[in-house]
């Protein structure tokens, strides 16, 4: 098993005769991602370079071909659109990588569309390894095993994956689920999943500095995923203070968002937090054996 | 984007949100002539985008057009005093010239994004006039929130139960609903982040106004209001963000630190990964640079230049891990760039791996570059190049 | 047993210190409902004439008296707020009298509402016999019995009903859903829940001309109630035809909601359509012979 | 409230739907003064509310000043001619003059209220610039509906997949999905129940634009528009529109049918049904007349005098059922209304029952009046009245 994502999940691209859409699109196929078709309105009935049927709409592709998941390659200005196409045609599990998607559109989008599980957008996809990748990540560095993973950030989740498969910890699904201030899927959501995954063993999870995703993590594994082994990293500590975003967010979250904040949280629930990425593997299987 | 007062108070005209009478200034001799026709009690405030103007005396009364004159020199004689994130300062380009108000009450309300909840979220406290965050401390149980549904939007039900859980003034009570209403219009029709009044004032004659005006847009829907560009362009940009710009760059994709370690890596989380890398290798970091996605030879040499001619940076450590970004694209972006540059050269590190990388890395060796392997590793030789050179 | 209102609904008035609301809370107490407080804004903490307790919100009134169903008395440009802030605060059953909501707050309610059941607006209200009033009824024409009475008109109500009772016919429960274009509760809504009450032995359906809900009213007693004695009748067959509400609205409900279509659906539905409201008795009476 | 095509079209601006260039005129000189300051191709649309002007020949080409006077004053010589809805016709006070445009194709698009879905619903079909009933009959297939979700409201896809799914001309494409966002921002900004565009023109040269405009704004919403006031006012009513108006009651209130039995009654339902009975007994209708919720005494001298002054009725029959209006007002509002009238006195006969019924026929009783105990007997009575006076 794995979460979201398994070898038999029938994936359609929206966007798929754009650039990046086409590019990713092979290599997803390569990969072996179950790619029925996709949508670029205007080229229904053509097909892509790579033999794929183009539909017009998301309503016809997926009653023609059966599709369940959805990967977004469109401009940030259409995203949300993309997003909810989907949705009133029925799609419930879709992945946005655009990048610069309004945060307006998502706040509208996320309020709409209950029951859907949106990853991203702005993030790099998801990989269940040996089984199926939608997304953008480099699928030569995953390896299937039975570490959970979930990131905040995108080439820093690669950083990580290719540690843990250098140290011979294959994982079962890993989800980027983006650094934007308003995404579909958290962490919460994820280890909810995880929680009832047989294949997931032990749990990676990567976080950043700002908002308070990771606080509320860390209460539901002490909640919830006790018994797991898990380790935490905590992107930009070192990072630039940017601009404010406004007192009144901060105030809001309950939590400045530092890293300090986030590693407490962590170590409170009894999950130990590395300090630079390469520690990851080592610090786990500390934890593996522990639990042994 | 953040918006200046004048600017702010322009948008909540345009949607209902009373304001006092006022005029926007360049000059002392505009703020002298707008009293000249307009008698009265004025209040001249700078337009900047710092905090603090009160307590820097950017704010001065004025009564007849000779005191206009001369508070709005003094005020745009110097620029605003410089904190941490305006090492010098902010300079004054312009004035609100402002009608005085007669202040019985002060209340706090904002409409922010709320990441946990994934709504629009509505906060109002009783003490406005005040540094929020002091209020934050001296009364936090006095904020009261609302987490608007968005398939709902905003009614009138939401302002009045915030008026009467915040405890306002009964004052406020009636014109508070509506005013909200205009605040939430604003945060969607321009795409706002957050839309701050500080203080919303109950006069001593029974109005309801906002004396300030908090705005931030989201860069992101920026697409969408043509309008705003006039605005933009007058907004100041710090240093690190004009040398990002300058560089093809979006604004918070770079920024100086002051060591002698520079960095350079695709996506922010592998950029701010990279400062902790080198940070823990014991180096000193000269700066955070994301590269963004698509990094072809032009920009690679514009981020090199920006690091080589603007940081103290005595290496450069180009850490890439492909996803998006191919690595063979990357890489032949490197080779061109160095040999294209003018500016001098520093050594650099370079670590190249994900989409593409045998190509990458080939193209680097036929270049005679050789990357590392890791990025811990790249960190290292970095830093030592660092104290070597 | 009867729908939606029994002796035991906790009901709350909304706008019960105006003039209208005031008057009718008096009129519903008298009936016997179990009206327990009420709301209106900046009145919190004051008693009505009748000695109820006022509310500034809907939250804290059905906080503090415990109350389930709402009647709202607010002019116009306050009755879809009104129905969203109880629908926010959790209510679930909401009857709505005003008259001349905008027809694009309904809209938007009707919308964003799920699982709330509005009655109205412009409706009189509803009334389980013997067991509570809400709205504007007259009380004293009901009788307690075993007829359910769906009706789009108000006063014409009122007019079927007192023939209904001095023929000995009593109701178990009669709705005025209202005669607005967007209303919350419809004929198939209201057979819904008839068709499940024990109490319940025969229906008397009131239409009106224009819409498409007698037919869809008709539709469904051919399919689910066929057992049970209903007689319908349609106002307004000699009414005046209106300005035309554009040709688009016609052609979209498939029907342009003449006397004709309805009785003929009606007719369909082996449902006898009395000429005048004074025949429903003894037709309803045959029927009921008819089954026995 | 139904606008008239230059409102509508003024409306199709400020909400970003493309109009051909146009300007308003109310006389012939004002025509030919546009022309010739304006050279080119120009239509000349009487601006009416009644349908088919094309037929009634109230649409006329202009190439030149002369050319735009001559057609003005033919087309404002008569009245468009009259039909059922109105006996005299509407009288032409002004002029749209209007750019032409080369047509390649033409479409049809409307927004309305689905009372079935409670849902906005937007309807398409390839088959534009004909009536749309006709349209109906002869290619019911081509029609494509879709309601929206008010929760998520309009999004381009809603446009697109209309597009395709009414097979539109390929040239219609990229267009469409904004036009039908700009109707649908003006059909929740203004409180519309209607937008309606036929024929929705793709032009020779690729553009896609209005060439006509149907709105019909809810009445119910107006109180939100003050801006409607001015074009509210120079809105032709109908004989009945404004006899209702005059007595203060709404538009649709009251309606008159020749007969001799005048009806009054309080709520449509009501009203109606008295109609119904005075069928059934026999006697044919003068009219048809709502006298609303609260009936007070100068509402119904208002109502009498209306039947009695502008209808060929003979009797009147009032028929109260009070549920919100209370007996006992209405009662007096008779008793005061008949002493007060100065208008010519015709029998009354009268039913009241419901709220207050008691209280209301001891005041009738008191001034000599004996209503009836039911509606048919009332209806009854009156027609009897009304044959043997």
């Amino acid at each position: 098993m794995s979460i979201y994502l398994d070898k038999n999940s029938k994936v359609f691209v929206q966007g798929i005769t754009g650039s990046e859409g086409s590019y990713h699109t092979g290599r997803m196929l390569a990969y072996g991602t179950k790619i029925v078709g996709g949508v670029t309105p205007g080229k229904g009935g053509q097909k892509t370079t790579h033999g794929l049927p183009v539909f017009n709409t998301v309503k016809e592709c997926i009653e023609a071909t059966g599709a369940t998941h959805q990967c977004i390659f469109v401009p940030p200005a259409g995203a949300g659109d993309a997003l909810l196409e989907a949705y009133e045609a029925g799609v419930r599990f879709s992945v946005c990588i655009t990048e610069g998607v309004p945060v307006h559109d998502m706040l509208k989008v996320a309020g709409t569309t209950p029951g859907m599980r949106i990853i991203g957008p702005n993030c790099p996809g998801l990989v269940s390894p040996g089984q199926s990748l939608v997304g953008i990540m480099p699928g030569h560095v995953f390896k299937e095993g039975n570490v959970g993973l979930i990131s905040r950030s995108g080439t820093l989740t690669y950083e990580v994956v290719d540690g843990l498969t250098r140290a011979g910890l294959g994982q079962s699904t890993c989800v980027g689920i983006g650094g934007d201030p308003i995404i579909g899927t958290t962490f919460v959501d994820c280890l909810r999943e995880f929680a009832k995954d047989p294949q997931t063993k032990a749990l990676v999870l990567c976080g950043e500095i700002g908002g308070s995703d990771e606080e509320e993590a860390a209460a539901f594994i002490k909640q919830h995923l006790s018994h797991m082994p898990i380790v935490a990293f905590i992107g930009g500590r070192n990072a630039p203070p940017g601009k404010s975003l406004g007192h009144a967010g901060a105030i809001i979250s309950g939590s400045f968002g530092t890293p300090q904040s986030k590693v407490s949280a962590f170590q409170a629930a009894g999950v130990p937090v590395a300090d630079r990425p390469s520690q990851i593997p080592e610090l786990l299987k500390e934890r593996m054996a522990a639990r042994v | 984007m953040n918006l200046m007062e004048y600017q702010g108070k322009e948008l909540f005209r345009r949607c209902g949100i009373p304001v006092p009478r006022s005029q926007h200034c360049k000059t002392p001799d505009d703020v002298a002539a707008f009293i000249e026709k307009n008698p009265g009690k004025w209040v001249v405030k700078a337009q900047v985008l710092m905090g603090g103007r009160g307590k820097a005396g950017k704010i001065k009364f004025a009564t007849n057009a000779q005191e206009g004159r001369t508070v709005a020199r003094e005020i745009m004689a110097t620029p605003m005093p410089p904190n941490r994130q305006n090492p010098k300062g902010e300079a004054i380009n312009s004035l609100l010239v402002e009608e005085t108000v007669e202040i019985e009450k002060e209340a706090y309300c904002a409409i922010t994004v709320d990441r946990a909840t994934k709504k629009p979220s509505v906060i109002v406290t009783r003490f406005g006039g005040m540094d929020v965050e002091e209020v934050h401390e001296q009364h936090p149980e006095s904020f009261k929130y609302h987490f608007v549904d968005t398939a709902i939007g905003y009614w009138p039900f939401v302002g009045r139960g915030l008026a009467f859980g915040a405890e306002l003034d009964n004052g406020y009570r009636k014109q508070f609903p509506a005013i909200v209403a205009g605040m939430y219009d604003l945060f969607f029709r321009y795409g706002a982040k957050l839309v701050e009044i500080n203080p919303l004032v109950l006069t001593k004659d029974g109005r309801v106004v906002a004396a300030d005006a908090k705005i931030e847009i989201d860069d992101d829907g920026l697409f969408r209001h043509p309008e705003f560009k006039e605005w933009q362009a007058v907004l100041p940009l710090d240093e690190d963000e004009k040398l990002a710009s300058e560089a093809g760059l979006g604004i918070r994709n770079f920024r100086r630190f002051g060591g002698t370690v520079g960095t350079m890596a695709n996506g922010a989380g592998l950029a701010m990964g990279t400062m902790d890398a080198v940070k823990n290798a014991g180096g000193e970091i000269a700066n955070f640079l994301d590269v963004g996605g698509g990094a072809d030879a032009q920009r690679v040499r514009n981020c090199y230049e920006l690091v080589v001619n603007h940081t103290a940076a005595k290496v450069l450590f180009i850490n890439i891990f492909g996803g998006i970004t191919r690595g063979d694209e990357v890489a032949k972006g490197i080779v061109t760039a160095m040999k294209e540059t003018t500016s001098r050269k520093i050594p650099l590190v370079i670590r190249l791996t994900g989409t593409n990388e045998v190509e990458g890395r080939r193209i680097l060796a036929e270049a005679g570059m050789t990357p590392v392997e890791t990025m811990d590793e790249g960190a290292k030789r970095a830093v030592e190049l660092a104290a070597g050179a």
